[in-house]
């Protein structure tokens, strides 16, 4: 192999490297931990879509349909 | 075969023929990096529901009229701690505030404080503060999204509700929830359950639902027809449910964007064969003599292969490098907001890393597969040049 | 000088096909030639020397009629048989030099040999020595791109020798060099010759019409022996 | 739409089948012209472009080859997440019942991948002869994979898109379970006979290879694997899971066994393809592979240990059988 690709096959290697790294050093516990505290507080799991709530439960132009951007199918009732 | 010669050469050919190869590994790469992206968040956001999901409770008990919720009333707890397998009955009481102004919203949710679990839970969540101090008077916990718009609106302390009885109500901000909640309490305010009936316009008889826990799975189909017949306007979700409804949406976010991924995927092998027919078939003449000199098709069909491989290989990890970058280290801006809005508030999440093998798998076998069908036409086009060519 | 024949041509076509017309280019080829003798190919361009010779190399398919390496039909044999061939008995100097010009002298020399499956050190070894023959061991790590006309023959000549074959094929081999790289080509040649190598040449350079080691002239005429 | 259509391993997974297929369907026509016009004999420019044609078939089926496995494991782990979605299904065993296509679909594609195996052997052996002695012998097996991976193309896309994420699916413990008196094990085998039969088998299997009784190497090996599938299902399996009633051949593909069924089938499966290749080109072909019957004594034993131990490191933690 030539210099210049073994640079750019080591370049590659330090990047699934540093890669590995962030995911093997990353907290996982304290984040999952922390989620599933707050849900034991709270019982509840919804998630904080950022999405406008107030639209009309009909769709405006086309009555018939549902509105467009709804997401609360996604909550538990 | 000698690998030591045969990695020498192919790679001086490589870097010879950079030019040539650097636009399709730019463009893979791209390519790469927007599907890997939205299969990280997506695959990070599922793990994360699903962690949370362990903890939450099996059963969710409503009224539903006309397939509108209303308020549940209290008396259904004492119905449900009746049966028996059921355990750890609970009542909830949320629901969204408007901040008409700007037509964003927060989610309040009470939260009994006077049970013993509720404060352990609040002793866990919130170290280091003093949980006297929060209990005294009306104070609530809010999301980081919250706090960041109140924040921006000069509510810096605390913030006055309007009831629906049209009565003011000042709550203090008393601390900000963990931002590693951030997924679902960003737009949260966790407040004691009486400040929320007020506020929501509970009456004291009234919840917004219960929930309650079911120790051994194999009871679960029984207990929701149990459960369903004790009114007729009751409503049973259990755990499952809620699971696959998420499992769907992230399916059906990410699925439609590999269905539209289609498109542009068709498109880049298209390039793809017109561009390395193109450059094999300079390269005819190098192809010829090497077969003079004694190369085999196989050899040679090996050799381009190779080359193939390395530049896949090379985009695929740079490809997947950038966006585990952007999502997981930058948190992903723009790209966020198809998955949770951007609407509403701002949520500054950081989503948990997920590398698993279905993820990666299912990357390279979108991306790959398609690149060397591409290439494999042309590659043996090339390869059976008659070495004939070597004399012209 | 054994009598061992190195190539057989059996009645030898070859016709080329262009626009539906039928060109025959070589016309019932009968040819024979032992180990270690040194055969010259002669004649004006278009008479079908080219062709022949690589025919005898099998980098072209005859039409009909065989050639024979050491017994080996070369022109139809599946290719993985007929590249091990060409790989192990042939070596191929071509007019243009056809060296990779972005590749070192020490790196052209070296490719015919990445198939084989030789260690490095072996590679190494061999490709020193045809350096050495051929007389470019002083430009070993050089561009084949920075080298004069007769250097670069020079490495072509230990590209083709690289692998030892026993058949050696020029393609007008000083067609592109002046008079004294020639003559040092030609005594290379000489040099091959004593090793015991067959030598077969496509030329119509005069210089080969006399030659200081013992060769055979065969002149060919629109596609025959004449 | 069905959701499980939506689901992105279900969507990579048929891009990449009708991917290979369409690779496949070039590389069919292309056979078919050869195969036919095919005379090796023959000086015509006609028959040199043929055998340049004949590169970019087999070219294919090797690329085809590596994929097809990627692509079952692939398969597999897929069908194991799908299991979230189906109602009542624990692992992917529910999910291949869902509905009538899955075990068909499942045994197709086992069966594909020996057909590549031994395709792959004849070829190997073909390349090698002077006069492409074997060329219509694999022409003709390839002609019967592209029949089969038709057919597995057609199950593929019935069996996902009649998948119904609301009727529940039965869970491997129903699947495999001990029905009161109905005896699972095939024979009438008891579980004690079962695993004399299976270690039998094996050494069997070792000796008739080593010794070149083909035939009986062909039989034994065969039976062995269906020996083997419910010695593992309904034995082994139980030391894996460490629970004497959970049977099941998909769970042990999960992560809370450490991904050992891939591992398990694998090295069964590999060594009985390798095996079988060989011995059928031995038959047909009369060309064998000492190397390849070491790598299937290799991978067989691999098979019979790692089932071994599991049953042994059980006994040596806790004293006692399940």
């Amino acid at each position: 192999m030539i210099k210049p690709f073994v640079a750019f096959a080591v370049l590659l290697v330090i990047l699934l490297f540093s890669m590995s790294l962030h995911y093997g050093l990353f907290p996982y516990s304290k984040a999952t931990k922390t989620m599933q505290e707050m849900t034991a507080l709270t019982h509840m799991t919804h998630l904080s879509l950022s999405v406008g709530y107030d639209e009309s439960v009909y769709n405006s132009t086309y009555p018939e349909m549902t509105a467009l951007g709804r997401m609360d199918f996604v909550y538990e009732r | 075969m000698n690998a030591n010669a045969f990695w020498h050469f192919l790679t001086l050919q490589l870097f010879k023929e950079r030019s040539k190869h650097l636009s399709v590994i730019v463009i893979s790469a791209m390519i790469l990096f927007l599907l890997s992206s939205v299969l990280f968040i997506s695959s990070s956001i599922r793990f994360s529901l699903e962690e949370t999901l362990k903890v939450q409770p099996d059963f969710v008990v409503s009224r539903v009229q006309g397939g509108i919720s209303v308020p549940t009333p209290m008396i259904w707890e004492d119905e449900l701690i009746d049966i028996y397998g059921v355990s750890n009955v609970i009542q909830r009481v949320y629901g969204r505030y408007f901040f008409k102004a700007k037509e964003r919203s927060f989610l309040i949710v009470g939260v009994d404080f006077l049970e013993e679990q509720s404060h352990e839970n609040l002793q866990k969540l919130i170290a280091k503060t003093d949980i006297k101090a929060f209990l005294n008077g009306s104070k609530m916990l809010v999301g980081e999204g919250v706090k960041t718009y109140l924040d921006a609106h000069f509510y810096k302390d605390d913030y006055n509700f309007l009831t629906p009885e049209g009565t003011f109500e000042k709550v203090n901000i008393f601390k900000t929830l963990p931002f590693q909640s951030n997924l679902i309490a960003n737009d949260m305010m966790v407040m004691p359950i009486d400040l929320a009936r007020k506020i929501l316009g509970y009456s004291e008889e009234e919840v917004s639902d219960i929930t309650f826990n079911v120790p051994n799975p194999d009871e679960w189909d029984m207990m929701t027809d149990k459960v369903s017949a004790l009114h007729y306007d009751l409503q049973v979700v259990n755990k499952k449910d809620v699971q696959k409804s998420y499992e769907n949406l992230y399916n059906y976010k990410g699925g439609l964007f590999l269905i539209l991924f289609l498109v542009v995927l068709s498109t880049f092998t298209l390039i793809l064969y017109q561009r390395y027919s193109m450059v094999y078939s300079s390269e005819r003449r190098n192809i010829g003599l090497l077969r003079a000199l004694g190369w085999s098709i196989n050899d040679v069909l090996k050799f381009k292969f190779t080359e193939t491989l390395v530049i896949v290989f090379a985009s695929y990890i740079l490809g997947v490098f950038f966006a585990y970058v952007y999502v997981f280290v930058l948190g992903a801006p723009l790209l966020k907001e198809v998955f949770l809005g951007g609407q509403n508030l701002q949520n500054t999440l950081t989503f948990v890393p997920v590398l698993d093998f279905s993820v990666l798998t299912s990357i390279f076998l979108i991306y790959a597969l398609p690149f060397i069908a591409a290439v494999l036409i042309p590659v043996w086009r090339v390869s059976v040049t008659e070495p004939k060519e070597a004399m012209l | 000088m054994s009598n061992k024949t190195m190539i057989q041509i059996e009645n030898l076509y070859r016709t080329f096909h262009h626009a539906g017309n039928a060109m025959p280019v070589l016309k019932d080829i009968n040819l024979s030639i032992g180990q270690g003798e040194c055969v010259v190919l002669k004649g004006v361009s278009g008479s079908g020397k080219t062709t022949l010779l690589s025919l005898i190399a099998g980098l072209d398919k005859p039409s009909s009629g065989k050639v024979l390496i050491e017994g080996e039909p070369i022109s139809k044999l599946p290719d993985l048989f007929a590249s091990e061939l060409r790989a192990k008995k042939i070596g191929m100097i071509f007019q243009h030099f056809n060296l990779f010009e972005h590749l070192s002298v020490n790196e052209n020399v070296t490719i015919p040999l990445i198939p084989s499956g030789l260690k490095m050190k072996e590679i190494h070894e061999k490709v020193d020595d045809a350096l050495k023959v051929a007389n470019i061991m002083h430009k070993k790590e050089v561009l084949a791109s920075r080298l004069s006309g007769g250097e670069k023959q020079r490495t072509a000549i230990a590209r083709a020798l690289v692998a030892s074959p026993n058949i050696i094929l020029c393609d007008e081999p000083t067609a592109n060099l002046d008079r004294d790289n020639s003559l040092l080509f030609i005594e290379i040649l000489g040099e091959l010759h004593r090793m015991g190598k067959t030598i077969v040449i496509a030329t119509h350079d005069p210089l080969f019409d006399s030659l200081s080691f013992e060769s055979t002239v065969i002149p060919m005429v629109d596609g025959m022996i004449g | 739409m069905n959701e499980v259509l939506l689901s992105n391993q279900i969507i990579v997974f048929l891009l990449s089948e009708s991917t290979l297929f369409i690779l496949l369907l070039v590389a069919f026509v292309v056979s078919l012209k050869v195969l036919v016009k095919w005379d090796f004999e023959s000086f015509m420019p006609f028959q040199f472009a043929l055998e340049r044609q004949a590169y970019l078939v087999s070219t294919i089926i090797l690329f085809v080859f590596v994929m097809k496995f990627i692509l079952v494991v692939y398969f597999i782990f897929s069908i194991d997440a799908l299991s979230l979605l189906l109602p009542g299904a624990m692992c992917g065993a529910g999910v291949i019942k869902a509905n009538v296509y899955g075990s068909y679909l499942l045994v197709l594609k086992l069966s594909i991948l020996f057909l590549l195996t031994l395709w792959f052997y004849i070829h190997y052996y073909d390349m090698r002869t002077k006069n492409h002695q074997w060329f219509k012998h694999k022409s003709w097996l390839f002609s019967l994979i592209f029949v089969f991976i038709v057919l597995e193309l057609g199950l593929d896309f019935s069996y996902f898109s009649n998948i119904d994420t609301h009727l529940p699916v039965s869970c491997c413990s129903a699947l495999f379970g001990q029905l009161e008196g109905a005896n699972p094990l095939p024979f009438g085998l008891s579980v004690s006979l079962l695993l004399v039969l299976f270690y039998l088998l094996y050494i069997l299997v070792i000796l008739s290879l080593k010794s070149g009784y083909t035939l009986l190497y062909i039989l034994t090996n065969i039976l062995f694997v269906y020996i083997a599938y419910y010695a593992v299902v309904y034995f082994f399996g139980t030391y894996v899971y460490q629970l004497p009633t959970h049977k099941c051949p998909f769970c042990m593909l999960q992560a809370e066994y450490a991904y050992v069924g891939y591992l398990l089938w694998a090295s069964l499966f590999m060594g009985t393809y390798i095996g079988l290749s060989d011995a059928i080109s031995t038959l047909w072909l009369g060309k064998t592979d000492p190397k390849s019957k070491n790598i299937v004594v290799w991978l067989l034993s691999l098979f019979v240990l790692l089932c071994t131990a599991y049953v042994a490191v059980y006994y040596l933690r806790n004293g006692v059988l399940l």
